[in-house]
């Protein structure tokens, strides 16, 4: 491989693993406040679906991704009525937000578009463009780092480089916020928040609620950055993998960028090669396709150090049985 | 007179079909240390926790100094100045002692300020009360004693001036309890008004000015404490004259059936829980074994009974039995006639959703009286269980009844029928009546007697030293993983077992 | 002493008839609001779905066909419920499933069909079993959260399906992934054959198949086992109480492992249904979702087998009903998925928004009575 | 009345699936008739849909792509009745299924001429669907267009994947799009169903030049997309409808001499095609036709002279 395939993989590494890693913090800020969320895909989904849909209409991308982000936080209020007010099951309820949005997306899409369950394609205006730095396609030249600047760093849509910000933006939150200590105990033990005084639903719904935004700004980033529109399933699994890059970074910001941008690697070269050929060993592409979900289920086996996760999670805060 | 520091008027609160408050009316007079007595399950927590803003009461009104009060919630009662340490702690484990102390108390919205800040009051508060906590220490790595004290000083940060202590002392050693007490007269002297829950009657006696006592959700007295005596308040407990003695023949001790050998137990976290004892049950006798919670009691029972493994030697009737792998589980342990009650009976000994007639085949599913061909001959096991609440006199006498629908005292009887019955060689039993009113108790210590005077082995593990003087032939002290010592019952005293709880050896002394 | 208060919160068939019924209707009254918005007719939806789907002995063998395959899939999912575990793999289970069979099928030469079946049940359920195996056994020893796995199980399935189908099991110069057709002694009866001799004319068209009895003794298998079994007992009591299974010496990892493996092979089974009785070939996605659907009716038939029998020709109904819907209007069959989320919303998450309120008026009517 | 089962993909992928709508539309339009239709979920519905429409009496039933040749082979005896027309499907041996292929080759070599003729960098692209013969038939036909124009270009070639789903793929082919551009292409073919959106966006968004398939795909990015290969499924269903139940049955090949596959010109993209290209695409055309070029298909042997995959 020479320096601008790496170059080239790279970055579309960046791309890929962008939509991860929003999911994979909404992942984090639900679940560190002790809220199991697999409903990360529907979120995504259905906020990909409503960005695309209001940006085609509307022909602002800007209009698009705050629906987006309405929307998800529509199915991230559903999952806290059902997990927050009603304890039920938050694993449940997950598998049912992922269903709600596969069949609602297609059914609105149809009823609205009649174009079998997708959106109209975007234009200019409708899609997040890619920002260029400045002296972008001057430096180019330049060897090693020229590259690196324009093609890797440079011209990526606005989206991509928000949700590399949120990282350490998390890592701020969790750790040297009152807001964050908060989370945190309340993901650990609820009780101990709620006779501090503190509201656990409060807490655990404003918990919910952020991961809702930032499904919304991954679903958003899928179908008016990466796509140019909205079609079916179009998410693809992607929900699950930020999962597996949670549990991989064990429930903390920088390992879950780290994870993601892992993830967003394995997908970029499963996407540029269909069967590698490691010096006479062809690997396949399908053991391109499953290895994020191999790798989760090594981590999980604990042969790469063990995942606790946080203490309450999962389950309903229960004071009367 | 003066205005009272709490009054609560009316609380009633129920729990689904079990109503835990009835009608609840008390006030407490500012400066003073107040105590709550009752059985368990009277309501006391559940009083308390209303008091404190957890739960929200059905029915009732609660004054604070004289101003009526709404307290919908934890917030409203911190605010009103009152500050409780709850009986199973609520700290975030995996959280420094700082941040503890500093969760909802918070300065602001950053962090820094307000740890600092706590950091400087934490050291005032220390050397004021003689409370030294290690503000960086993680809760998970500091013993119970250390962790009481975190949520004494969360109540002080708070600047409580109402204090409320649910059972403070069940986890602490004598010495221990003796120091909270001190910090506890110190805090009255300030001015502060402490509420004491506790069914120790020792301790009422010693610390408080008033107390209250409670039965069944019921407030049934409040009274001066000098003005009171222990048998009185144990009356008011269970609404009726107390009897304590187990009549019992003198043990005719056999040959051992229990032979531990330097046994060593480590628990999931890989902290040692007991650490290499020895010990003997001969035939015939009741081995006692007291000591505070938490100091490898529990963990030495659950290896006998098969439920964890261990290392060392175990010898039933002078065979050796597996402690770790195959043929250590709980089924072999039965397989050799090793019964057992086990310490709790909702969590371990009964499966809650499970019918009477099912439960009392749990461990004993797999005897060849209860199998036809493949299947479960649920038949023989509805008649083996009609017997069984029969004998035991187990009510409502209705094997079809879900074992969480029977009281805490039949489903204690449930579990020792199922187990006695058995004509066990050896039986361990862990806690028999907690929670279990008098009359049960008295069955049930007949029961594990009668065992004992059929020749077979009786290893009893209690935190009611009452309970292990009524009961045992010979009594172990177990203190830190240890066995501080052997007494016999009749030459020993409450006293000198308190010591060897504590961990220090009486003779040495 | 007087006898206990009755510390039920209410009556038995309140929590196993009453509140499934009631989140059912919700479930309905949403579904039918979602036909209204999208500007169809609800009613005449319905009445599509029931002649579709029920009217005729062809509409009836679809919706049995479908009800088979959940029937399998919900029992799988019913069996780990007990042992207290979430089977959310039961379709790369049934995948693998598929995989067994098809090798079964292609690879021996059977003289007849009924011997083709026993072994190829043999074959799906030790693939399907062999599948929940690695999750089941990382739960079992290591703690590895049985959800998270077997979901990541489910994409391995279908890469391992899809690796197969593309690489192995592909006929020279055929253009799908697909494998080739069984063989015709392989061939399954159809309700039509089965039901001919006995003077009943069944569609001929349709592919329900003698697999719907072999889920119906699934059924009654699963019944005995957890109900009348050492085994079950055993199951069940771990399902309620972990600390309680180590007092009774009922080993957690044992269990753990055994029950993840029948519910691993009940969903292994449902391939003979759809690809030894229907599409006689292994395709991709052969199994478009009744692993999941499986859990819709586990929790609608309150785990138990007859509910689960009930409830997966519910399914079953809804399944044939959706994709005459989609044949006949311009309802996309995406209707029935969000049918599907709203029953397992209501019957799973949303439970307590039922219960609660009900509790209360038993709760009320008991004290009344008092 | 006839039935229209569209391929996995569904009828808007703006490739072969909308080709043949817009072919059952346009027969809709103009004898005011009816027809039912059906966008596949996944394979296991193949079947259903077959026997559903032929229960229904449906007449003649037309499916879309060759995933459909092998539950046709298992049902179509079952309705003797029943004409079904099967489009790229060419070898099952059954009386009533009338069986359409294209020669795809040909088409693709006039479009390969273009992007030769177009291309700057000497480099052109092919992004494949899901990797059969007959997408290898696509690209192999392509490059001997190239090479026919410019025997020094350099081709590359890449599949989207090995399932269906490679026919739906857009976020893929944008990803290859990118590879490929890197790699020096400023001229790319997609024959990819679906996946082709994705390349065509890019390529517009990336200022190269794409070419369309199946349908004319022209308008999607105007005077960005050199042009399309048309693959006239549209023809083959309207003819179908109109035909009805006496629908001729048999194998029938549609090549450039049937105008089964040709370029596509129109007002989108004529400030791109010079008159040079139009004039050597025309001879190229007749050539064929009159079999003094000829096209070398894929699957005479299972490789392709002009480019390896
Ligand atoms: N959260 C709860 N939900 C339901 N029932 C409860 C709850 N807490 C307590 N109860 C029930 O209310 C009754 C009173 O319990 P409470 O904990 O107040 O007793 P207590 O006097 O503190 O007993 P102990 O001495 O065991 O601590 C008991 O029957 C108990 O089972
Ligand atoms: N605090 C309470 N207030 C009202 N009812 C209670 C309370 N605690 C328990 N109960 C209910 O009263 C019934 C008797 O419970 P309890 O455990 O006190 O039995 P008991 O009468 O002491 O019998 P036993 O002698 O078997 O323990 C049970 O149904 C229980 O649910
Ligand atoms: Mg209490
Ligand atoms: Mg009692």
């Amino acid at each position: 491989m020479d320096f601008l395939t790496i170059i080239q993989v790279l970055d579309s590494t960046v791309r890929l693993a962008t939509p991860l890693l929003l999911a994979c913090l909404a992942g984090l800020y639900s679940e560190r406040a002790g809220i199991f969320d697999i409903g990360l895909e529907g979120k995504m989904l259905m906020a990909a679906f409503f960005s695309a849909a209001v940006a085609a209409v509307s022909g602002s991308v800007w209009l698009g991704l705050l629906a987006g982000i309405a929307s998800s936080l529509v199915l991230s209020g559903l999952h806290g009525l059902a997990s927050i007010t009603f304890r039920g099951n938050q694993l449940i309820s997950g598998v049912a937000i992922n269903f709600l949005a596969a069949g609602m997306t297609v059914l609105i899409a149809q009823d609205w578009f009649k174009q079998g369950g997708r959106t109209p394609s975007l234009f200019a205006g409708g899609r997040f463009e890619p920002i260029n730095f400045p002296f972008a396609e001057a430096l180019s030249g330049v060897p090693i780092l020229g590259p690196i600047y324009s093609e890797l760093l440079s011209g990526h849509s606005i989206l991509v480089y928000l949700a590399f910000l949120a990282v350490p933006g998390t890592w701020w939150v969790l750790y040297r916020t009152r807001f964050g200590l908060r989370l945190r105990a309340v993901g650990e033990n609820p009780a101990a928040v709620d006779t501090a005084g503190v509201s656990v639903v409060g807490l655990r719904y404003a918990a919910v609620a952020i991961c809702g935004v930032l499904c919304g700004i991954a679903g958003a980033y899928l179908a008016t950055a990466l796509q140019a529109g909205f079609v079916k399933d179009m998410t693809a699994g992607r929900g699950f993998i930020a999962l597996a890059a949670l549990i991989f970074a064990k429930w903390r910001p920088w390992q879950a960028m780290w994870a993601c941008l892992l993830f967003g690697l394995l997908q970029a070269i499963a996407l540029r090669f269909q069967n590698i050929d490691l010096g006479g060993v062809v690997i396949p592409v399908q053991v391109m396709d499953a290895l994020p979900y191999i790798l989760t289920v090594v981590i999980l086996a604990g042969f790469v150090g063990k995942a606790i996760p946080p203490r309450a999670g999962g389950e309903p805060y229960v004071k009367e049985r | 007179m003066t205005v009272p520091a709490i009054e609560l008027k009316g609380i009633s609160k129920s729990f689904g079909p079990v109503q835990a408050n009835k009608d609840i009316s008390i006030s407490v007079a500012p400066g003073t240390i107040h105590g709550i007595i009752g059985e368990n399950g009277a309501g006391k927590s559940t009083l308390m926790s209303i008091l404190y803003g957890f739960y929200k009461a059905d029915k009732g009104e609660i004054w604070i100094n004289g101003a009526k009060t709404e307290i919908p919630d934890s917030q409203a009662a911190i605010a009103a100045g009152i500050g409780m340490v709850f009986q199973h702690f609520k700290l975030v484990e995996n959280f420094t002692v700082l941040e503890n102390i500093i969760l909802g108390a918070e300065d602001g919205g950053l962090l820094k300020p307000s740890l600092a800040k706590a950091r400087k009051t934490l050291k005032e508060l220390a050397t004021e009360y003689e409370l030294n906590v290690d503000p960086d220490a993680v809760i998970e790595e500091i013993g119970v004693g250390m962790q009481q004290r975190v949520e004494i000083l969360k109540a002080l940060y708070r600047q409580a001036d109402i204090l409320i202590l649910d059972e403070p002392t069940g986890v602490l050693t004598p010495a221990e309890a003796d120091q909270l007490f001190r910090i506890l007269h110190r805090l009255k002297d300030e001015g502060k008004t402490i509420i004491l829950i506790t069914h120790k009657l020792r301790e009422i006696m010693e610390a408080t000015d008033t107390v209250s006592v409670m039965r069944r959700g019921q407030m049934t007295a409040t009274v001066k404490t000098s003005e009171t005596n222990p048998q009185h308040l144990a009356e008011l407990m269970v609404g009726r004259k107390v009897l304590l003695q187990v009549d019992k023949v003198p043990a005719k001790v056999g040959a051992p059936v229990l032979e531990i050998e330097n046994l060593h137990v480590t628990d999931e976290k890989g902290v040692e829980r007991v650490k290499g004892i020895n010990l003997e049950v001969r035939a015939g006798e009741i081995l006692g074994i007291a000591g505070v919670a938490g100091n490898g009691q529990s963990e030495l029972l659950e290896v006998l009974g098969g439920m964890r493994p261990g290392t060392g030697s175990i010898r039933l009737n002078g065979s050796p039995l597996a402690l770790s792998g195959a043929g250590s589980d709980a089924r072999a342990r039965r397989d050799q006639h090793i019964a057992h009650v086990p310490e709790d009976r909702q969590r371990e000994g009964l499966i809650m959703d499970f019918h009477a007639w099912e439960n009392v085949a749990f461990g004993y599913h797999h005897d060849p009286a209860y199998q036809s061909g493949i299947f479960m001959n649920n038949a023989a096991l509805r008649a083996d269980t009609e017997r069984k609440i029969e004998k035991f006199d187990v009510r409502p006498a209705d094997g079809w009844l879900a074992a969480k629908n029977f009281s805490g005292g039949n489903q204690q009887k449930i579990v020792v029928a199922r187990e006695i019955e058995r004509n066990p060689d050896l039986l361990l039993v862990g806690q028999p009546t907690r929670g279990v009113d008098i009359g049960a108790i008295e069955f049930i210590h007949q029961q594990i007697v009668a065992l004992r005077d059929q020749g077979k082995a009786v290893l009893l593990v209690s935190v009611e030293l009452e309970e292990i003087f009524s009961l045992s032939d010979r009594i172990a002290v177990m203190f830190d993983g240890h066995i501080m010592g052997e007494r016999l019952p009749h030459e020993t005293d409450e006293k000198e077992l308190g010591l060897l709880m504590a961990g220090v050896d009486g003779k040495a002394a | 002493m007087e006898r206990p208060l009755k510390m039920d919160k209410m009556p038995k068939w309140a929590d196993v008839v009453l509140i499934p019924v009631i989140s059912l209707i919700l479930a309905a009254i949403l579904s039918a609001l979602v036909i209204v918005a999208i500007g169809e007719d609800p009613v005449e939806a319905v009445n599509l779905m029931v002649t579709g789907a029920l009217g005729s002995t062809y509409g009836w063998g679809y919706t049995l066909y479908y009800a088979t395959n959940f029937m399998f899939t919900g029992l799988a999912v019913a069996v780990a419920f007990h042992a207290r575990m979430f089977n959310i793999g039961g379709e790369g289970q049934a995948m693998l499933g598929g995989l067994g069979v098809a090798m079964v099928c292609l690879y021996v030469p059977w003289p007849h069909w009924s011997l083709a079946l026993l072994a190829a049940c043999a074959g799906a359920m030790i693939f399907g079993a062999a599948w929940a195996a690695v999750p089941a056994y990382l739960q079992a020893k290591r703690g590895s959260h049985i959800v998270i796995t077997t979901i990541m199980f489910n994409f391995i399935a279908a890469a391992v399906l899809n690796y197969m189908l593309v690489n192995v099991m592909r006929p020279q110069g055929s253009m799908d992934p697909a494998s080739a057709r069984f063989p015709e002694a392989v061939h399954l009866p159809t309700l039509h054959e089965l039901l001919a001799p006995i003077g009943i004319s069944f569609s001929k068209a349709a592919p329900a198949n003698v697999t719907l009895l072999v889920a119906i003794l699934a059924c009654f298998v699963v019944w005995a086992l957890i109900w009348r079994t050492r085994l079950g007992y055993e199951i069940r009591a771990y399902g309620h109480s972990e600390t309680g299974a180590l007092y009774a010496g009922i080993s957690p990892v044992k269990i753990t492992m055994i029950a993840m493996l029948i519910s691993g092979a009940l969903a292994g089974l449902m391939a003979t249904n759809n690809v030894m009785g229907e599409a006689e070939r292994l395709v991709l996605n052969s199994t478009e979702g009744a692993g999941f659907i499986g859990i819709a009716v586990a929790l609608m038939g309150r785990s138990h087998p007859f509910g689960v029998f009930l409830a997966a020709i519910l399914f079953g109904f809804l399944y044939q009903g959706g994709a005459e819907l989609a044949l006949w209007t311009s309802i996309p069959r995406e209707l029935i998925v969000v049918i599907q989320a709203l029953v397992i919303l209501f019957t799973g998450a949303l439970d307590n928004m039922v219960r609660m309120p009900l509790e209360k008026m038993f709760l009320a009517m008991r004290k009344g009575k008092a | 009345e006839p039935a229209l089962i569209f391929d996995l993909g569904g009828k808007f992928d703006k490739s072969f699936n909308e080709a043949a709508h817009n072919g059952a539309s346009r027969w809709a339009e103009e004898t005011g008739g009816k027809y039912r239709e059906i966008e596949l979920q996944s394979e296991a519905q193949r079947e259903q849909a077959l026997r559903r429409f032929a229960e229904a009496g449906s007449n003649p039933v037309i499916t879309m792509g060759f995933a459909m040749a092998d539950p046709l082979s298992a049902v179509a005896a079952d309705y003797p009745d029943t004409k079904f027309v099967a489009v790229d499907v060419t070898w099952l041996d059954a009386p009533n299924v009338r069986q359409i292929g294209f020669a795809e080759h040909e088409g693709s070599y006039l479009v390969g001429m273009m992007a030769a003729m177009a291309s700057k960098s000497g480099t052109v692209g092919f992004i494949g669907g899901m990797d059969i013969p007959l997408i290898r038939h696509f690209g192999c036909g392509y490059a001997q267009g190239a090479k026919a124009v410019n025997p020094d270009v350099n081709i590359v070639a890449n599949m989207t994947g090995t399932t269906p789903s490679a026919w739906n793929d857009p976020v893929k082919g944008s990803e290859l799009t990118k590879a490929q551009i890197a790699q020096g292409a400023d001229v790319i073919y997609a024959a990819a169903g679906g996946t082709g959106v994705g390349v065509l966006q890019t390529a517009a968004d990336e200022g190269i030049l794409s070419i369309g398939v199946d349908s004319n795909q022209n308008h999607l990015h105007p005077g960005k997309v050199l042009t399309s290969m048309l693959k006239r499924v549209d023809v083959a269903v309207y003819d179908a409808m109109k035909a009805g139940a006496d629908v001729e049955t048999g194998v029938f090949t549609m090549g450039l001499a049937e105008e089964g596959v040709g370029v596509a010109m129109d007002d989108n993209n004529a400030s791109l095609v010079s008159d040079d290209m139009k004039g050597a695409v025309e001879t190229a055309r007749q050539d064929i036709i009159d079999g003094k070029t000829t096209v070398v298909s894929y699957y005479e042997n299972d490789s392709c002279p002009a480019v390896s995959f």
